[in-house]
């Protein structure tokens, strides 16, 4: 198998269009399936009630948002290393949706903190990871929009999210130290007690729906990143007889 | 090589020292954001304590970060850096050189004003000692990574406030580590730990910041 | 089934403004990315097509 | 002879412009090639590429039959560069950037030489001020000792004749030619006619 082959992006195009419907379809089934869990399935919580049924969203948000900064960096990594471009493409396109992801989990971890809390925000461990993370995204995100030549654009975009992925367990681990020397502990969301067989479940698959919605989502952001980029070539015109 | 590193350091203060002006405003920078923080909070001696280290920690990120975007930009300018850069020496030790420079230049006066700043803020002589050593250690990380953030902007619009956007996240444990030596030196608790870790994040930065800062120069020149 | 109704469904034993804002945002979200980029991807196929007349101009 | 500095198929992109391919040359010892083309079609970054500030998207460059990318440190040692900034530090005497771009460069280079060399170019009077008072011209000239102090075989420049004058472009045609004469290689590009006396130099057109 050549896997240049699959790097060029007039293969990458045609391919990850026909790989997007089903993601999208599994994404959308999985979440479903969740939902239900997490609704209808798992019991009610004997310490936090029916509140604690935001961790459906919340974990697998948090989860996410970390993920895809590692896998953003992979593939800034493949890319600085091989030289290929399409690796780039790849990283660009996960951005947003990690930035998206990083918000949500910032959004539901203060509608889950007001109640049990009684504050919006707290300066927990995990929030405050969560955000600074929010700020590396939005650093990458700023950077690459601020300069115009695409090559560099890249290169730069990927140096800055190796150093950051090198320096989120620092930070981790910093805030966490922090965390614990000023606050002590507090109760956290994930280390909701006794977790019910169930909710786990719910969470796990709901995860799997996020993994799913990322890669379409990644798919499609990278396909029109990569027509904008080929416009020159052949195949690009060619495709441009076609329906979007 | 070693020769290269310091003729780099000496040409880089040899120029500050030509332009003593822009020097000083970085210097009065810091001292005046200090200096703002109990006209906004109040005159309180306890709160002021308190709250201390974290002002005086977070200013000096501060006044490090209004130097960097300038750290490479002039010579880009004027083609010396390209001179440099074709020098035989490893262009990471350019990226070095300039990083200590920035130090020796902003970093080094930071420290001697840092304790006056300290006094206004009523901590004691042991808090004011261990403030000026993790600066000490601390000072020297916010070059080197800040010197990553200015090769990555370099020739951008708009270059000092994204700066100031990527480089801040990765302070993070730089700040935390360096505030918290000084509390634990007012809570009781000590601040050895603080400090070591602070160094282990020193040599981790020097370890790998002059690498990723010579790459992103190549990037940003090309 | 844990619900006797839809009111204590959308109740969520008082805490109905929290899970319902959780998840409302997080489908606003999605809803929004998806809706940018199908945006985004029409816009620049619109603009290859133009630049493509130009050309063959 | 055999070849010193040759390029084979080189190809060069901005954003997603071509801006020229399959571009190649050959020199040897005691030659000098003087790059043409319009503006925008691409000069100096077939220079800048020639000196290793940039990649090309393909084709290789070699110095003494290698790649210039892993005889680097050789190549830096024998190659000098000319762009069009100075390299000049405007709060530095004209003396001091002499000095301190040799010692980048990983060469001592003594106040005598580094006289003699100004002193050369003409700007005698001008050794100790600042290199901001100085003119446009003259900060060239300032540049120019700098190549002259650099020893290196092979010269790289971009517009040398640029905001000289004519007793000026006069002095960088001797100089080039002595270079040239003396063994050394030269690539250049300019917009005004070069005379060289009594040698030729190849020529390359830039450009799609």
């Amino acid at each position: 198998m050549n896997l240049y082959h699959y790097a060029s992006p007039s293969t990458f195009y045609p391919w990850a269009g026909k790989l997007i419907p089903w993601f999208a379809a599994l994404a959308l089934i999985l979440a479903a399936a969740g939902l239900y869990i997490g609704f209808f399935v798992a019991p009610t919580d004997f310490q936090q009630g029916e509140g604690y049924r935001i961790i459906f969203i919340h974990v697998p948000a948090a989860w996410m948002s970390m993920f895809i900064y590692v896998v953003m960096a992979f593939w800034s990594a493949i890319g600085l290393a091989f030289n290929t471009r399409q690796s780039f493409v790849m990283a660009r396109a996960l951005a947003p949706t990690g930035a998206m992801f990083t918000f949500v989990a910032l959004w539901t971890g203060a509608l889950w903190g007001k109640p049990m809390w009684g504050a919006w925000w707290v300066w927990d461990a995990r929030l405050t990871s969560e955000l600074i993370l929010l700020f590396l995204y939005v650093g990458v995100m700023a950077l690459q929009a601020a300069i115009d030549d695409p090559r560099r654009a890249d290169r730069a975009g990927a140096l800055l999210n190796l150093v950051g992925v090198i320096n989120v367990p620092v930070i981790y681990f910093s805030v966490k130290w922090w965390n614990t020397l000023h606050q002590g502990a507090s109760v956290s969301l994930t280390r909701a007690p006794s977790m019910a067989q169930t909710m786990l479940w719910g969470m796990l698959i709901m995860a799997l729906a996020a993994w799913m919605y990322t890669i379409a989502v990644a798919l499609a952001r990278a396909r029109t990143l990569t027509l904008e980029r080929e416009r020159q070539s052949e195949w690009v015109r060619a495709r441009l007889e076609g329906q979007p | 090589m070693l020769r290269f590193l310091f003729t780099v350091v000496r040409r880089d203060v040899l120029l500050a020292a030509r332009r003593r002006g822009d020097w000083l405003t970085a210097q009065f920078f810091f001292v005046i954001v200090v200096s703002m923080f109990p006209l906004g909070i109040g005159p309180e001696p306890g709160m002021l304590r308190t709250i201390g280290p974290g002002v005086v920690w977070v200013a000096a990120l501060l006044a490090s970060l209004l130097s960097l975007d300038r750290l490479f930009a002039d010579d880009y300018r004027d083609g010396s850096l390209e001179q440099a850069m074709l020098s035989p020496c490893p262009m990471a030790l350019l990226t070095l050189g300039k990083a200590i420079a920035h130090w020796v230049i902003n970093g080094i006066p930071l420290l001697l004003i840092a304790p006056l700043l300290g006094i206004q803020f009523n901590l004691p002589a042991a808090a004011l000692w261990i403030l000026v050593l993790s600066l000490a250690i601390g000072t020297p990380i916010l070059s080197l990574l800040g010197s990553i953030g200015a090769a990555l902007t370099l020739g951008l619009r708009g270059g000092g406030a994204l700066v100031t956007l990527l480089i801040m996240p990765l302070y993070v444990p730089a700040l935390i580590f360096g505030a918290g030596a000084v509390e634990g030196v007012l809570s009781g608790s000590g601040s050895e730990a603080h400090l070591s870790l602070l160094g282990a994040f020193l040599v981790l930065s020097l370890l790998l910041a002059p690498w990723v800062s010579a790459m992103a120069l190549k990037v940003s020149v090309e | 089934m844990n619900w006797e109704s839809w009111q204590t469904f959308w109740a969520m034993g008082g805490y109905g403004l929290y899970v319902w804002g959780s998840f409302g945002m997080t489908l606003l979200c999605v809803a929004a990315e998806i809706g940018l980029l199908r945006r985004h991807r029409l816009q620049v196929w619109r603009r290859l097509r133009r630049m493509k007349t130009w050309d063959a101009q | 002879m055999p070849s010193m500095f040759s390029a084979n198929e080189l190809v060069c992109e901005r954003g997603e412009r071509l801006l020229f391919s399959n571009l190649g040359f050959d020199l040897s010892g005691g030659e000098a090639l003087l790059v043409g083309g319009g503006n925008g079609r691409g000069k100096t970054s077939l220079l800048r590429i020639l000196c290793g500030l940039s990649a090309p998207a393909a084709g290789t460059v070699r110095w003494r039959g290698e790649a210039i990318g892993r005889t680097r440190e050789r190549y830096a040692r024998e190659m000098a560069y000319l762009g069009h900034a100075n390299g000049i530090k405007d709060d530095l005497s004209p003396m001091e950037n002499l000095r301190i771009a040799a010692a980048l460069n990983g060469r001592a280079l003594d106040v005598a030489a580094a006289t003699a060399a100004l002193e050369r170019i003409g700007l005698s009077r001008c050794l100790d001020l600042p290199a901001r008072v100085l003119s446009f011209g003259q900060r060239r000239r300032v540049a120019l000792a700098g190549l002259m102090t650099a020893g290196a075989l092979l010269w790289i420049l971009d517009e040398p004749l640029t905001g000289l004058d004519v007793e000026g472009v006069a002095l960088v045609e001797r100089m080039i030619r002595d270079h040239v004469v003396a063994g050394g290689l030269a690539v250049m590009t300019t917009h005004q006619p070069m005379t060289l006396d009594g040698l030729t130099p190849q020529t390359l057109s830039v450009g799609t």
